[in-house]
């Protein structure tokens, strides 16, 4: 993927999180963005995946079909998981019923996770909602996929079932750019991190930099902090 | 011109028999259908009754969506002032509801203790506070309300018309006593009530009354819907429905 | 034994044959008070007459189930319409919608029925009682439900309609596949209670000459003097109608019930 | 100019301007229609009449405030008990709620008052009309109050009930201090629909010679055959004691408002 | 702390999560229940701190007043972090209000919360609540704490905060039971780590017994699989 921010402004009322931002990213595959609690992360993430619109600046992105998971709560309460993955195949996407839910069958194999296939989000646990939050992803055939930090709400146990599911698809060479604090994935999957603080992008480098001694000392005190008790 | 050839729209409140009432198959019936069909041929229009309750019939009238109400209306100057009235085609006094054991015999036997009850806006009401305003005066918006304050000894009298009270009579025997011979000079009349400034309606509804009441028609209507009452007045020399004295036409 | 009358804790599912038991026995407890309330009474029965006048009793139940019938659904339309007015970013919609609800929860349903029937109806040349009474009802009821939906459609979480963004549902399809189902679930029983009083509301449409039970069972009254006997048939009646809305909302209920 | 109309996205306060400019123009629609429709109409009007009456209908009103504050206060207190028979864990008080509930609001008012009155209040020797009153409206509207409670109970989270156990409160300290909190903020809107119904249902109460506002409207309308007339003043009427009630409620559900 | 547990069984409908349970600790300060998702380590925490009963066997445990802490809405929505102290002071332990209020205001001060005595729960991050939380039970003087992984619906942040604050109540002396998924916290704090598993207790013992070569297979799976990405 090819990303440039120019000059990007993002205020919420008298809050501005983002203040000239400007950014350039060439040919690069997965990029983690890291940072402390408030500073920016979902907001940026949301601006690439024009979810929400800048006040000033431009973003220009040569990938147009993404694909989102969110935090938690991907997943339409009412719906069953099947028809959670249906949805956007049939009303957004204009696929026929029978070939929408075929594909989602198929996707749900392949994950492992046929069996919940008829069952509400309320019977199926974080780690499996989030699981086939990514297969409605992935369903509609993305360019890239865009996570704001899928695993922060679940088990450890279950996190891993995701993180795996994740780096399979990035694996097969699926795109993707995610909003973590597993700094253990972070460091295996990302071929770019971006650290999100103080109103922009403090640093913006390989995994190996900015888990090392290089990096700057606002990132150290950060993972001295998230690293602590590990 | 073309208003003759338009059906002529009735309205009537189908609670009060055998004036206004339903047959078993919901069809109006009743002394007032009749007066009205007859008035439909005197005027050579269709007649189309209207069923509507009671709070409906006066707007009706007023905003036209009705031609004239035959419907046991009694006309005051305080409703005149909103609707016009023709010359009455029943009569009838006011009679008096009690209860089986009570001491009542007459109207000048109600002593101020007693309390009272009348149906709302009926003649019998606007009497009550007028002749009885010392008493507890209690009012209903039903018939039965009424009779079922008797029956269960919560009021002492319910003043009303002598046909009404005659059929509860009939049905509560064992808990009501029934008082015909009420009032001398309380006359209740019905008319047909009318759109104000429709002169030229009201003048025919007059004159259709008047030439009726010539006929043998209304004495028919006597023998048709209400022969028993017919006996029972006669017994007691109270005039009977149709016995309008002259003066009123 | 104690379980047949007391529930058991943590268990969610009631015992089939203790609710048997104790149904029972507030049914015994329900005919008693009526049977002992009912002797008390110095009042000669007299059924034969309410067999006769069934025709009128029939058809007024037809008038008044066709009556509520369109006005449930063109009610729920306009409940739904009023309270997406109320939602509205456009201020002159908003503020109608308001006012338009404010206005018509306050005041009574008879003056509602008299102002449109005599003023508005006929200044607009609607003639049609049957339609007028439809007309109304919607008016009344859908003022009521609009404030129900609103306030369903306030408490489905706002991740609803995030998602729906990020995967790309239009707002129509936000509310009709995602908002929709969820509310529908949320104020069921609160619907079901406003449709309920629709049906018994429309009693008061025999002022505009519809012919409805109330008004069936007034005639019948009149005719045959029998109050309590012509009222029971409109109690069974009315129950008749407005049990299966409860039945099945509680029904619905149940159906669409997931943890959330 | 746009935001004179159309409020901005993300901004959850409307603008002061825009409000009042958009409400002058739904009042001038308003009084318009109803303007012309009055126009239309070929009617004579007598206000004399309601001049004449006004003791009469300041009576009614002052009894309909009365009667309706009365049983506001005992329809809360019935529907909350009835609330909590119906999640009750012992049958017997379940079933009798339910069914309780079920009849009343299945049933006309007009029938119950008539059968409350004359029958069940006779056999147990209750006179007073005015008490009647009153306990049949808070029947009626304990009925509806108590199915808008269980919802409302039902719908506050289960860890509340988890954490009141952990921190030891008792289940009566549980629902005064958390329970009823909540289930509060969560029914108001619910709650004040149901009194504004309940005032405008008390005029129901002239079939039992309760003298109140709507009984004085049709008291005067049959004195003086001056429909609309006497039913504005009912308009009125009715709008000075449901206003406060709709307002004080939206003023309520501001203040315990906070996100969940 | 002296616990006793015996023969104990408790099951949920067909589900048994425990089968002829025992357990026997003497004299221990702090105990970490660790263990697979859905085994057993809520419940046993609940059957300690007297929430829950078991269907038979005896629980002997000579610490009679606890305060508990749980994974996540530990405050009442409807009242301020003040109020959701003073409650259970006022109404279970019968405080007068202002004494309540100034031993609710001086713990606040002391946990560094004091600015945010008047927010409502929905105003407060989740450590800020989950800390709060510990105040309210801190407050009425418990002779034991129950955590039941009060940090597992944190970001990486705010647990730290969370653990600094339970790390310096047992500095203090404090007992406490607590069921965790963060294994190094586990490490440093507890004197006795429980694996709760398949329908009892399958390890007992000392964390550095637990985290080392000694331990089961089942305990060495299970550290495998949530260490994982770290
Ligand atoms: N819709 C909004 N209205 C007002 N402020 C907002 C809104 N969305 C975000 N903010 C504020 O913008 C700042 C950045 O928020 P953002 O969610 O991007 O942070 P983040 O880095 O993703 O944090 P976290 O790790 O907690 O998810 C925060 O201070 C937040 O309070
Ligand atoms: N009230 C209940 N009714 C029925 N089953 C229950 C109930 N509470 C717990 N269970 C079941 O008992 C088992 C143990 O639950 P428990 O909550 O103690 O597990 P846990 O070890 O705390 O898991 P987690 O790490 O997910 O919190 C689970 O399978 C759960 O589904
Ligand atoms: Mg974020
Ligand atoms: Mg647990």
């Amino acid at each position: 993927m090819n990303l440039n921010i120019e000059n990007l402004n993002k205020c919420y009322g008298e809050l501005c999180v983002f203040n000239q931002l400007n950014l350039d990213l060439k040919d690069v595959k997965s990029v983690a963005l890291i940072g402390p609690s408030g500073e920016g992360k979902t907001t940026l993430l949301r601006l690439i995946a024009d979810l929400e619109t800048a006040d000033s600046g431009s973003i220009s992105f040569n990938r147009n079909h993404k694909g989102m998971v969110f935090q938690l709560q991907n997943l339409f309460p009412h719906l069953t998981a099947l028809q959670n993955i249906v949805l956007p195949l049939t009303k957004v996407h204009n696929v026929e019923k029978k070939d929408a839910e075929q594909q989602a069958i198929q996707l749900l194999q392949r994950f492992k996770l046929s069996e919940h296939a008829n069952k509400k989000p309320a019977q199926l646990s974080g780690g499996q909602q989030q699981r086939i939050a990514i297969c409605r992803a992935v369903a509609t055939n993305p360019d890239i996929l865009l996570f704001d930090e899928p695993t922060s709400a679940l088990d450890p146990e279950y996190t891993a079932e995701v993180l795996d599911l994740i780096a399979e698809l990035r694996g097969e060479g699926m795109e993707i750019i995610f909003v973590t604090h597993e700094m253990g994935f972070a460091r295996q999957i990302a071929d770019r991190i971006l650290f999100v603080a103080d109103g922009g992008i403090s640093f913006n480098g390989i995994a190996d930099d900015f888990f090392g001694e290089a990096a700057p000392q606002r990132v150290k005190d950060f993972l001295g902090k998230v690293l602590k008790y590990n | 011109k073309d208003a003759k050839v338009k059906p002529l729209r009735v309205g009537m409140e189908l609670q009060y028999p055998p004036f206004e009432m339903a047959d078993k198959d919901g069809n109006p019936t009743g002394v007032s259908v009749d007066i009205a069909n007859e008035f439909g041929k005197y005027l050579g229009r269709s007649v189309e009754i209207q069923s509507i309750s009671w709070t409906g019939l006066i707007p009706s009238i007023r905003t036209g969506k009705i031609d004239v109400i035959i419907s046991s209306m009694s006309p005051t100057p305080e409703r005149s002032k909103s609707v016009d009235f023709s010359i009455p085609y029943v009569t009838s006094g006011l009679g008096l509801l009690v209860k089986v054991n009570s001491n009542i015999d007459k109207f000048s036997d109600i002593d101020k203790e007693m309390i009272v009850a009348v149906k709302t806006g009926t003649v019998g009401d606007v009497f009550a506070h007028k002749q009885l305003s010392q008493n507890t005066i209690r009012q209903f918006d039903s018939v039965s309300a009424c009779v079922l304050e008797i029956v269960q000894e919560r009021a002492d009298v319910f003043i009303y018309d002598p046909l009404t009270l005659h059929r509860n009579h009939l049905k509560h025997p064992n808990t009501t006593k029934l008082i015909l011979d009420m009032v001398p000079g309380t006359a209740n009349y019905s008319a047909m009530a009318i759109k104000k400034g429709n002169k030229e309606l009201l003048d025919s509804a007059n004159k259709f009354i008047r030439e009726t009441a010539k006929t043998e028609f209304f004495n028919k209507l006597g023998d048709k819907y209400l022969a028993d009452i017919k006996e029972l007045y006669k017994a007691k020399n109270i005039p009977f429905f149709f016995d309008i004295p002259s003066e009123k036409r | 034994m104690k379980s047949l009358f007391i529930q058991q804790e943590n268990s969610p599912n009631s015992n089939k044959k203790a609710t048997i038991v104790n149904s029972l026995m507030v049914l015994i407890l329900i005919v008693g008070i009526f049977f002992f309330a009912f002797s008390q009474l110095d009042y000669v029965y007299n059924w034969q007459s309410v067999l006769d006048y069934r025709t009128i009793f029939f058809n007024g139940f037809l008038l008044t189930i066709s009556l509520s019938a369109i006005s449930l659904v063109t009610s729920l339309c306009l409940g739904v319409i009023l309270a997406l007015c109320q939602r509205s970013r456009i201020y002159f919609l908003k503020i109608i919608a308001k006012s338009f609800v404010e206005i018509i929860r306050g005041t009574p349903l008879l003056v509602q029925v008299l102002i449109f029937f005599y003023v508005v109806a006929s200044a607009f040349g609607i003639e049609n009682r049957f339609l007028n009474g439809v007309i109304i009802l919607s008016i009344f009821s859908g003022a009521y439900l609009s404030e129900i939906i609103r306030g369903g459609i306030e408490a489905v979480g706002k991740s609803n309609f995030e998602i729906a963004q990020a995967i790309g549902l239009t707002k129509i399809q936000t509310y009709r596949y995602v908002v929709l189902p969820q509310v529908l679930r949320a104020i069921l029983p609160a619907i079901a209670g406003q449709l309920v009083s629709l049906i018994k509301d429309s009693s008061l449409l025999s002022i505009i000459a519809v012919k409805e039970l109330t008004m069936a069972a007034n005639e019948m009254n009149s005719a045959t003097f029998s109050t309590i006997e012509a009222y029971l048939p409109l109690v069974v009646g009315y129950l008749i109608i407005t049990m299966p809305i409860s039945f099945f909302s509680k029904y619905l209920e149940k159906r669409f019930h997931y943890e959330s």
